[in-house]
C-alpha cells in the first residue's frame, strides 16, 4: 500500500473539538500524511468543528490541547486552518473585524485560524488530489 | 472504488447497518474511532464483515483498538500511514 | 476537468444542525461547481417531506431554501426509494422535484463521484 | 414510575430500542425531537408502542411533530404543559 | 394530567444550542413550566451545554438567539443559569476572573449565566422536586 | 431524606466525550449525595473494560479515576449483564468492583431513584 506519488489532501473537519473524537482523528490523520511526505492544501473547519479556532479554549494541564495542535502544524507545513464564518458566528467565533461590525465587546479567533466563506471549501476541494472527512 | 469510514459504535447508531447496504462490489470499508467496536463484539453484520475481510475489504485503525482495550475477531489491523494509503488508492472517501 | 462533488445528506432535520447547514453548504458550492449532486437517504429523506414548520420548535426552516436548488441549476437530486418507502413517504409528499433510485443505482452515482462530504 | 424521553430516529440509532428494554410495567414514554419519527414511521418496535398506546402510557410532542410535518400512526399528541404535568406525574425522568 | 401544586424544577441542560434541538427543547419546556405557575430552582448546563452562555453567539437575523431567550426568561422570572466551570474551560467558554487567572486576553461569559463547580448541581438537585435532563 | 441519584452511563468510551464527563459528574455529586448509584449499560459497559490506553488517541484516559469512586465510597455500581454478554466481555475484564444485574433487576433500581441523570 505503499504511494511514492505526494498526494494533495484537503480535510473537513466537522466535529466538536471539546465531545467528539473526530477532531482528534482529523489531527492524527493530517500529521501522518505530511509525515509521510504528502501535502496539505488546507483544513476546513464546519458544523461544530469551528468550536476549534476559540482561543480561549483551556484544557486542564493533563489534557490535549487540539486549537494549539493544529496551530503548531499548520505554521510547520505551511498550510492554512479555514474556519467557515456563518457556521462560526452561530457558535460565537469571531475575529475583530465581524466583532466590531456585530459591535460585540471582544472577539476569539484564534491564530492562525482565518473565517473564511464556504467558496473557500469550493477552492480547497478543486485545487486537492484527496478530499478526507471527519 | 469509495473508502467508507464509520466512526460509531454499531450497537449504539444505525451507521454501520447502512454504509453496509450501500457498500459497492469493490468498496472498502474502514474502522476508526467507536466504530471499532464492530471487529470486537458479537453482531448481527458479522458474516458480512467476515466475507469483506475474506477479501481484504475490511480494515481497523489500531490506535482506536488500542485505546479501547479491544481485540479483534475480523478485519486487518492498520496504522495511520494505511489509512492514508487507503485515501490514495480510494477514488474517494465517505464518512458514515 | 470540473469534480464531481457529491453531498450526501442522511441525518433527519431539526434534531440537529445537519440538514439545514448541508443545504447552506450545496447552495454555496453550486455557486463554483456545476458538478453537484445531492443524495437523500435514511433518514435524510425526512428533510424533503412537504409541510414543515420549524418555527414553532425555534429551529429555521429551511425548506424554502430547498427551491433554490432548481434557481441554482442543482439538477443531480437523488432520493433513495427505499428508504422513502420504510418511512411511508410518497414522492408526491416532497417538496422539490427528485429522481428516486434503488440502492444499486445510487450505489453507481456514488461512484462516479470524485469527492463525497456527508452530513 | 419512570418518564423515559427519546429524542433521536428509531432509524438512526438504538435509544428507543435500549430504551424499551428497559420500560418498566408502568413506566411513560414520551417521544420528542427526532424521537417523534417512531410514532410515525413503521417500525419494528411497533407492536411494543402500540401496546403501550393502549395503557395510555405513549406520549407524542406535538411541537416536534408539526415542525416535521410528520403524522402518526400510535401514540397520544400532547403539548409542553402536559410534558411539565407529566414530568411531575412520574417521580423521575430518564432522557435517552 | 393537571396539577395544583407549585412544583420546583430543575433542568439539566447538555446540548450545544447550535447544534441539537434538545437545547431548545429545555427553554420550551422551561417556559411551559413557569408559565403553568411552577418554580424553577435553577438550570445546569452541563457538556456542550454550556456554550449557551457565550455572549459571542451572533445567528443570522432569522435566527433564534437561545443565549437571549434564556437570559431574559431567567431575568423574569429570577432564577440561576448555572455554567459547569470545568465544562467551560474545555470549550472555551470563560468569565473575567477565570480570564484573569489563565492570562487569556478576553472573556466571553454572558450575563446573567455564571460559571459554577458541580457542588451547585447537588445542591439544585437537592433543593428541586423535580429534575428534567435535555 | 437524601434523594436517591441515579447516573446512566450508556455510552461508549473516547468516541465522545461523555463517558468522562459523566465520571467528573459522578466523583464530584458523591462527595454532596451518599446515596448515588452509578449503571453501566449498553455500549456503557464498554467504559470499564480494562487496558484503556486513551493517550494514543488524545483523549484523556479516565480509568484511574474510576478507582477513586470506591475512596469516595460510591458502592452502587450496577452493570447490565445482558450488555456484557452480547458484547463478549467478562466480568474479570472490568477494572472496579461491579455488582452484575439483569435488566428486570436494573429496572428494579432504576424505580428507586428519585433523579436520573444519563450520559
Amino acid at each position: 500500500m505503499s504511494d511514492h506519488q505526494v498526494t494533495k489532501f484537503t480535510l473537513l473537519v466537522t466535529g466538536n473539538p471539546a465531545s467528539h473524537q473526530s477532531a482528534s482523528n482529523a489531527y492524527q490523520f493530517c500529521s501522518a500524511a505530511l509525515k509521510a511526505g504528502h501535502k496539505v492544501s488546507g483544513v476546513f473547519f464546519y458544523l461544530d468543528g469551528v468550536l476549534t479556532a476559540s482561543n480561549l479554549i483551556s484544557p486542564a494541564t493533563d489534557e490535549v490541547n487540539l486549537p494549539d495542535l493544529w496551530a503548531n502544524l499548520a505554521k510547520e507545513y505551511q498550510f492554512p486552518l479555514e474556519v467557515c464564518v456563518s457556521a462560526s458566528l452561530r457558535r460565537g467565533i469571531v475575529n475583530q473585524q465581524e466583532a466590531e461590525q456585530l459591535a460585540l465587546s471582544n472577539y476569539n479567533l484564534k491564530s492562525p485560524f482565518v473565517l473564511s466563506g464556504l467558496g473557500q471549501l469550493a477552492e480547497l476541494s478543486a485545487s486537492c488530489d484527496r478530499l478526507v472527512q471527519f | 472504488m469509495i473508502l467508507h469510514t464509520v466512526n460509531s459504535s454499531p450497537l449504539s447508531t444505525f451507521s454501520l447497518h447502512d454504509c453496509l447496504k450501500q457498500l459497492d462490489d469493490n468498496d472498502i470499508l474502514l474502522l476508526i474511532s467507536d466504530g471499532v467496536i464492530a471487529a470486537s463484539a458479537t453482531i448481527e453484520q458479522q458474516p458480512t464483515l467476515l466475507k469483506l475481510h475474506e477479501s481484504q475489504r475490511l480494515f481497523v485503525l489500531r490506535d482506536d483498538l488500542v485505546a479501547r482495550g479491544l481485540d479483534v475477531k475480523v478485519g486487518e489491523i492498520i496504522d495511520y500511514p494505511a489509512f492514508v494509503d487507503l485515501t490514495i488508492q480510494c477514488k474517494s472517501q465517505l464518512a458514515w | 476537468m470540473e469534480k464531481k462533488i457529491g453531498i450526501v445528506n442522511r441525518r433527519a432535520p431539526h434534531g440537529t444542525t445537519h440538514a439545514r447547514e448541508a443545504l447552506d453548504l450545496s447552495l454555496a458550492l453550486s455557486a463554483f461547481n456545476e458538478s453537484l449532486s445531492l443524495f437523500f437517504m435514511g433518514d435524510g429523506v425526512y428533510q424533503l417531506l412537504a409541510k414543515h414548520q420549524a418555527d414553532v420548535i425555534l429551529q429555521k426552516d429551511f425548506q424554502p431554501m430547498l427551491q433554490m436548488l432548481e434557481l441554482y441549476d442543482v439538477e443531480q437530486i437523488y432520493v433513495c426509494q427505499r428508504s422513502l418507502s420504510v418511512r411511508n413517504i410518497s414522492v408526491e409528499q416532497l417538496v422539490i422535484k427528485t429522481t428516486l433510485l434503488s440502492t444499486d443505482e445510487i450505489n453507481l452515482h456514488l461512484a462516479k463521484q470524485d469527492q463525497l462530504m456527508s452530513f
